[in-house]
């Protein structure tokens, strides 16, 4: 990277600026995503990948990727100014997540040229979006003992087993897949490999999963007998357990590389606020009950806390004895409040708290409550809140794992 | 402490939570309670017969309408077993109907529904307005005279079991002061009832436009008693639905031990990590100590002071209970938690359900603080 | 047990209620210990050893224990009527803890008529204090692991080895101990044995431990080629684990048999609430705080919980899936409660908190304060918070332990 | 969001940072920081001339003083350190008083007192009464005029370090307002000082008794400031609490760690269970939530609002961070956690004292309310 230009920074960023400002969307009139997890309509989908698409092409998508791939080839400053255009501007979502954040940096690490080429910007266009095949149904937490059998084949690999959580299961192009390649390695890390698989191979077939929000959004991705091209092997055989936690890392923001913007709406714990005035309690709005100020005073305090931790991980001399710790804690510290924030932000509905998505009394359209819901696949997905604290207390404060 | 309430537990309540806890696992399977959830009443009418024959509808009214005598109380095991097994029925809202009926009504009006109530009409309240407010004397729907009549106007939010209800108990503004009228549901006009999207999917709910309903001056309440009977109708709401999130408190936590004692991740039954099971210990301890606040409730129900405490402490540590219960059931269920088919969600929408009618933990505590500081 | 005379019962109440009312000492002019193991003092164990002793012959401590051996012969309902009288009048404490809570109702259980006419009355009268020795410095949790040798030579046991956290330590005439006397034996629960050891055997001496508060109250046991009578030894060798587990179980309640009264004052919430109007805030009552209001109220609704708990224990309809359920869960629930509350208690003292136990101007002479660090005696002691949760977890409600 | 703060750290800062971490780990391992516990003044006075020798005092005190001028929260990393690694000195007690003559005193004062409290001179407050009231307008000592002299009355308590300080900012009432008064260490009557037993034995406290002491009108701070002297005063006490707790919040976690990663129980490391490893987490990241605010208090607390805000935000995580790890520490120590040689104990103490002054969470959240809602 070059120095940065502070000039040429401030003109971009102001640019960028001006093109949120003109083109976000106005109101759809269906509901928007608030995370990629909840794209459950076509038209939902359509759209989130028209907008995508649109970013790129005006360079605040992937500014700091390679423009040999399709990125601005600039730094990365250049990027974050982008993001924060899109956030003071209230953008909908990147809807290519797992592409953006998963694939695009391990391709771009460690992927041959012909991957770069075929994949990367088509990524970025939101012309192939990914999905990813980590988690089977009976091995949730326990990514290593994935089952899915994956047995070469002449030029083919062929494909036996299932995933779950897909994310954009019907829609993706493109899966990363952790498969079993070998049952009698000698423990079961060495005996998977990692493959970038074609969801148009015949004999993949994707079931929808209904959440618990009553909405659709994952699916559940059978294969049958189903057979891939050899090359679209990553790595070595064996060597699957390796990149895939290299990919986790790229998940947890533990490493940098991915292509910009957010996938999931930054929560505004200020917004509550305006719940607060609304409704009425003895006559009054809640906002003038003490306990409810203090409850709210709370959340303001600790959404101000985890902002001024990411802001403080970047200053070194603040983050001398552990290192790693802002980066690994911020995934359980953020999905964490985002449950109890949407949870306390019901109870100030009131009796209106009662009603759900759909009712056209609902407050918000029922956003909170459904935001409560969804938050569990935050403090689920990606390892639960549970395994988050092990790693938290092993890799970070060194307590023993056993 | 002699004011906070005791615990008692009469031989009638003793029968009635065993005859209700096996009527209730027999009636209502999980697979019939997802059942229901698709269907237009949300309960299966003869399961309501079984209910009314089995006189749970008798248990607190008064012998001369019809009814066995006993408190209110008594109706709490029955509840809580509704509660357990989520049965659905409008056994909830028919008591609290007839409730408001024998604190509120004329003799007549106690005479022409009681009797019909404990053979099994139904009837519910309308009383929710759209401030969300918690304070049922906070109204802002309308009652005027015209002669013999009364011209309603306005709307009600959250009329359970609507659509199945013969008679509505309404509240309204009249002369700048509460009043509760009785409507008969031939008095409603067309397009009256809009069904409501409501959190928990097992119940029935319904929004209530007041415009254009006209009815007779005897269809109001008595004047000098409608402050105390929506006083007695909050109370009562709160002690009975304390007692169905009890029950379902019970049954979330027995959901999630039997998940974490089959279900094995790096070749360990979940139950057994410290992460899991101590918090479950934790919801089990709030689950036993809201139980014991809703039998101390029941058991006061009647006394004057100690009645308020005691259901206000109950409704507030069912809220806490179920609502940690089922927060984290959904979360110990890992990605099956997420989805619809685990049935944690159906509890944790019921507490929020709870919460949101007749006021949530905070709310109970901070009337509390009126009654105890 | 014969059938309870009611008539019987209300005049031996009212005899025990008029009897606390005359003879509840007066302020000593010393702090009184709230629990046995505050006991800190020659002063305050002499007091108390006194004042069980009067109780025990006005008829009110042990009346349901057998005649023959000091008790009353009553009906536990009349013991259960006197410890009632002693909370009205705020009776002091109960000191021979152990004695009265743990050995004596073990002797009467499984004890040779020897053992029984030995020591039952001894108990009762404060004569003989009882203190226990199963911790050891390195296994403060894991019983089962204890490591103090007895070895049998001729007529004695030879005992070496070390115990800790022994309240009444420097006072007792005798201990109950769990030792090794078999480190071959095919598991470490099937060596351990259990005697009743006289404390003023040559080898054994005790060190004071001074505690968190500052204050003293345990010691640590040591054992040096202690010799102890073989007839010492409870029941047979190998049988220590049986014994000590139920002799857990007398502590934790699960079991009845008692001698009554009281060895921990009971915990009033209610005397929070003087606190709350003495302190200011702003120029008003600490009461007048709409948010401390509601934290007062949830412990009061918590001490009235816990209180309707031990009621509800005792009506067998309400408790029949779980039976065990509200014994096991009592002492989790109220030392933990015990510790939040004077938590608690002290934030309401505003910069009052400050103080220490001996200041003139300490609020309730320190009581709050004290009273939280003393707290953690009880959720470490007797089996830690985390113990207690996982031994509910597992007895009460059926998780697997590994 | 905007007006809540964010973060910003110095040169300066980081050369402080530095420096005080290994300054203090060299004079203060735990074995000195329980001798000095014993002694009287509860500091050793070689250590205090090494802190003077540093400059530390000159931070924020202007050049024309003798100081370097720079802003209070350039000492906030001094702070946090001298908290980690809990080594006593006046340093808190004189910089308070530096910083209450700074924004109250009249010229003539700062020109006396400040050049010889960069040179190691200590002082001190005397603000807080019997009420216990935060508020520090809240006054019941008196001061009246007797010609030329002013003669106090009254009791003020918590006067830390006050056996060792040559001054003592006082505050009364005066003509029904607050007033601050500067008395010198001579003019107090024999008796008037009287050591307090407080929770944290580390530090030295005493009650000073008012009655007796007269002193020259030209002893009263500049009447037109003592509001905001004040205000000034609560928030740098809260300011360097906050620094102070941080760093003992970051001992005691790594303190407990140490257990946790050495004791073993049942053959294993206690470390490796979840149901003490997880609640070490939780307070982990309290702590860092807490440092993150207490560097955002630091970067601006010199700006109108947002300083306030931020100050109030940082000891209110301080309390909560250092309270529960101290809490767990004592707790997850086991029996040894019971004893007076465990050093847990130390720290909660100092969680306790440090809520105890200057407002505690649920305090500075009220104000925050205030101020933000």
């Amino acid at each position: 990277m070059t120095a940065v230009d502070p000039k040429e920074l401030r003109e971009f960023s102001q640019g960028a600026d001006a093109w949120f400002r003109d083109n976000v969307p106005a109101d759809p009139g269906f509901m928007l995503p608030l995370t990629f997890m909840e794209v459950g309509t076509d038209q939902q989908f359509n759209f989130l990948r028209d907008w995508q698409c649109k970013v790129w092409e005006a360079g605040y998508l992937g500014a700091a990727w390679p423009k040999d791939y399709g990125g601005g080839g600039l730094d990365q400053s250049f990027q974050k100014a982008a993001t924060e255009a899109m956030r003071r501007h209230n953008a909908p979502i990147m809807l290519n997540a797992i592409g953006l954040n998963w694939t695009g940096p391990l391709l771009l690490d460690m992927g041959s040229e012909e991957q770069k080429q075929n994949y990367i910007k088509r990524i970025l266009s939101a012309e192939d979006v990914w999905c990813q095949g980590f988690s089977e149904p009976e091995n949730g937490s326990d990514l290593g003992n994935a089952q899915l059998r994956a047995v070469r084949d002449g030029d083919d690999y062929v494909l036996n087993g299932s995933k779950i959580w897909t994310t954009h299961g019907s829609y993706a192009k493109h899966m990363i897949l952790l498969a079993r390649t070998n049952f009698d390695a000698p423990n079961k890390y060495a005996g998977l490999s990692f493959f970038l698989a074609p969801m148009d191979a015949a004999g993949i077939e994707t079931t929808p999963i209904r959440k618990l929000t009553g909405e659709f959004g994952f699916t559940q991705t059978f294969f049958t007998d189903a057979r891939i091209p050899a090359d679209c092997l990553m790595g070595e055989e064996g060597q699957g357990w390796l990149i895939a936690m290299r990919t986790l890392e790229y998940e947890r923001g533990a490493r940098g590389g991915q292509a910009g913007g957010y996938v999931i709406t930054p929560l505004d714990a200020f917004s509550i606020l305006e719940l607060a005035k609304k409704a009425q309690r003895d006559g009054a709005p809640v906002m003038d009950d003490p306990v409810m100020r203090d409850r709210l005073v709370e959340f303001l305090i600790e959404a101000q806390g985890l902002k001024l931790c990411q802001e403080r991980g970047r200053i070194a001399p603040l983050n001398t004895d552990r290192p790693m710790a802002l980066s690994l804690t911020g995934k359980l510290m953020w999905t964490e409040f985002a449950r109890r924030l949407n949870e306390f932000a019901i109870t100030l509905l009131g009796a209106k708290g009662g009603y759900y998505v759909g009712d056209e009394s609902a407050v918000d359209d029922g956003l909170w409550t459904r935001g409560y819901l969804n938050a569990f696949s935050a403090t689920i997905g990606g390892g639960t809140s549970e395994i988050q604290r092990n790693i938290i207390g092993q890799h970070v404060l060194g307590l023993p794992k056993k | 402490m002699e004011n906070l309430g005791r615990l008692g537990f009469s031989e009638e309540q003793a029968d009635l939570l065993e005859v209700a806890t096996n009527f209730c696992r027999d009636k209502s399977p999980i697979d019939k309670v997802r059942k229901l959830i698709e269907s237009d009443s949300g309960f299966n009418p003869e399961v309501w017969k079984d209910i009314v024959g089995l006189g749970w509808l008798r248990i607190a009214i008064p012998e001369e309408y019809g009814g066995v005598g006993l408190s209110l109380g008594e109706a709490a095991p029955v509840m809580e077993q509704l509660g357990r097994f989520m049965l659905a029925s409008p056994f909830l809202s028919t008591t609290l109907a007839a409730q408001a009926v024998l604190a509120g009504g004329t003799e007549e009006q106690k005479q022409h529904l009681l009797p019909k109530i404990v053979e099994g009409a139904i009837a519910t309240l309308a009383l929710t307005e759209d401030s969300g407010d918690w304070d049922l004397s906070q109204i802002s729907a309308r009652a005027e005279k015209d002669g013999d009549e009364i011209v309603l106007s306005g709307k009600k939010l959250f009329v359970c079991d609507a659509v199945s209800a013969h008679w509505f108990i309404v509240s309204v503004s009249m002369d700048h002061k509460p009043a509760l009228v009785l409507v008969d549901r031939k008095q409603l006009p067309e397009g009256a009832l809009r069904r409501e999207t409501i959190i928990d999917e097992t119940k029935r709910s319904y929004a209530l436009t007041l415009d254009g309903i006209r009815v007779n001056v005897s269809a109001m309440f008595d004047p000098h008693k409608v402050r105390s009977a929506l006083s007695h109708i909050h109370l009562t709401a709160n002690l009975l639905a304390a007692a169905e999130m009890v029950g379902a408190t019970q049954a979330v936590i027995d959901y999630t031990i039997d998940y974490l004692t089959t279900r094995k991740q790096f070749g360990r039954l979940i139950g057994s990590y410290q992460a899991l099971k101590h918090p479950t210990v934790d919801a089990f301890m709030g689950y036993e100590q809201a139980r014991s606040h809703l039998y101390s409730a029941a058991h006061c129900f009647n006394e004057q002071g100690t009645g308020e405490v005691a259901t206000r402490m109950a409704k507030a540590e069912a809220d806490k209970a179920l609502s940690y219960a089922a927060d984290r059931s959904i979360q110990f269920h890992g990605g099956f938690g997420f989805t619809y088919d685990c049935d944690a969600q159906l509890y944790r929408r019921r507490a929020i359900w709870h919460a949101s009618q007749f006021g949530d933990a905070a709310y109970h505590r901070k009337k509390l603080a009126e009654l105890l500081l």
